[in-house]
């Protein structure tokens, strides 16, 4: 591997990785010495703040990172808080209306009442602040639970859960829901765990 | 059963369903796809599939493929009466089940050469301080609407809207039944319709195929004719006169026999 | 700002989010006309390309991103520890197939075309995000309705489905076809029909 290529494949590694690497890591996974790795990186450095690049490659205490350049922070902020805006997908409905109706539940009780794995969902309603992990329920695998926030509240324009619409009592779904319900909650939870 | 052509080194769990070995040994052994010789493939398929078992292939898993194999010995006895209209539809089914499959296939190597992308990397987004709490506010009415259909079974008095079928129907390898409720509706409009016409609005090569194989079933069902200038009449219109080929209804008209 | 500030601004935001922005929305998270910022992002992923960076800025149905180019994928499992990524099996890539060309569809539709239970295959696609939930259809038992998302572009080098393959032109379809027209030109209708 010559020297631009060396480069390239650090470049490659740092900007995928995010997190601070260490010197050794770096010089592992390019198949390179340390010294000459080291070298590359000071280059690769140099090269970003030859051309004003808003990305700059920190040395932290022999850790390497890619990051961006202060000055920048506040359109990045901007652009972030925009998705503040973005509607909740069927999906993330969905799932909250599940949480919001059944909480505290786990993730593999969403999903069995909606059939789908819904990993995503359920973590880009947590970063939205509309649902939060509620500590862990006492069953094999200690499974995280969840519940809903008072941003919740506010999206919706109550007070408290308990006005929220009440479900109707002949609806198949709703009872199909409830018997999930009651199978995690008594007799058989391990089966209820394992079956994901 | 004998001369069966099947390499030792398939096992049935290479198949990615029945689908795929009935491809398989239409092409192994140079079948016609547009013309499924059915008493050959029932054949084969069932000493395919009973030779994996004995050697072990797990019936459990299996499940699908004996499926077909019900399936096509069901064709194969609808076959046997003497009139046999019912075995040629359900073959001309299959046939435009193994034609679709066979380009989700062609499309699936293509997309497989294209996948050099799955080694491209993107990144975390950055740790930084931005509320990101959701903004926006909606009727708490929504919730439960989103609750009911979530749990799936949600009561409704109308019927759905026609829109609510085109992720259904919205499909470019192209099914043979939508292909001939499309040219009945078009004699709705029209008293008769050229073929070439027809061919005309394909939009693919499936799309074609569907339309020929649809015509062919009209025609074999006896709702249309095609007369000598390649026009197609419902059969309400057609005069006699008209009726010059492809009569319909007798056992003879049913076989689109090698030509 | 000028334009090379806004080339850094943007290429600040795009590494920072990671995940693939709308055209709007970066032009608003730096303040400037979208056209403008089309012009500059242009500009910024050419001087990537120019200089054979190993970052590329792709962009995916109107979304920007930067994405590592593929050749540098084992330098980065290395370093990351990761598991090599599975390779997508053939079930996956037919199951793809049938939603990249079908879009948006039931799991029903594409268990019809395979003939085979998709469950496993379609619940893989889904956390690898190359597919996901795009609402349900409004028939009975509201079948939950799949699209390719942008991952899915990222994945196959395109930046939009238009630029998906043509359908393969099936071989004995070409044949019968050209024998339907050949008969047709030739007055033989009776061959058109008998002939397959």
């Amino acid at each position: 591997m010559n020297s631009a290529q060396l480069k390239s494949a650090l470049e490659a590694v740092l900007f995928a990785s995010g997190e601070p690497i260490e010197l050794e890591r770096l010089a592992e996974a390019v198949e390179a010495d340390s010294d000459i790795t080291k070298q590359a990186l000071e280059e690769l450095a140099g090269e970003y703040d030859a051309r004003n690049s808003a990305i700059a490659l920190l040395n932290l205490d022999g850790k390497y990172q890619f990051s961006t350049r202060p000055d920048y922070a506040e359109y990045i902020k901007r652009a972030m808080e925009q998705k503040r805006k973005a509607p909740l997908s069927q999906a993330a409905f969905e799932v909250l209306a599940i949480i919001a109706y059944n909480q505290p539940v786990t993730k593999s009780f969403i999903e069995q009442v909606r059939g789908v794995d819904c990993s995503g969902v359920i973590a880009s309603l947590l970063r939205r602040e509309l649902i939060e992990e509620a500590g862990r329920l006492d069953l094999p695998g200690r499974p995280l639970i969840y519940c809903t926030t008072t941003n919740f509240l506010r999206t919706f324009c109550i007070s408290s859960l308990s006005e929220l619409p009440p479900l109707p009592e002949n609806d198949e779904g709703v009872r199909l829901v409830s018997e999930i319900t009651a199978a995690e909650q008594t007799d058989i939870p391990e089966q209820v765990l394992l079956t994901k | 059963m004998s001369n069966v052509n099947i390499n030792p080194d398939y096992k049935l769990d290479v198949f990615e369903g029945p689908l795929d070995l009935l491809l398989h040994l239409i092409s192994k052994n140079k079948l016609n796809i547009y013309d499924i010789p059915i008493f050959t493939l029932v054949e084969q398929y069932t000493e395919y599939i009973s030779k994996s078992i004995d050697e072990g292939f797990d019936i459990d898993s299996a499940s699908e493929f004996l499926e077909m194999a019900a399936r096509l010995l069901y064709i194969k006895s609808a076959a046997l009466l003497p009139v046999h209209e019912e075995a040629d539809k359900l073959r001309k089914e299959l046939t435009g089940e193994l034609i679709e499959y066979q380009e989700c296939k062609k499309i699936a190597a293509k997309l497989s050469e294209m996948s050099s992308g799955i080694d491209s990397y993107v990144r975390e987004p950055m740790e930084i301080e931005a509320d990101r709490s959701y903004q926006r506010v909606h009727n708490v009415t929504e919730l439960l609407d989103y609750y009911l259909m979530a749990a799936g079974k949600k009561l409704r008095r109308l019927p759905p809207p026609v829109e609510a079928f085109s992720g259904i129907v919205a499909r470019r390898i192209v099914s043979i039944s939508s292909k001939i409720s499309l040219i009945k509706n078009l004699f709705v409009k029209h008293r008769k319709l050229r073929l070439s016409e027809l061919y005309k609005k394909s939009e693919s090569r499936s799309d074609l195929v569907a339309t020929f194989l649809a015509i062919l079933e009209l025609s074999r069902q006896g709702s249309i004719y095609i007369t000598d200038s390649l026009d197609i009449l419902p059969v309400s219109n057609a005069e006699i006169s008209d009726i010059t080929l492809l009569t319909p209804g007798g056992n003879d008209s049913n076989e689109f026999s090698t030509a």
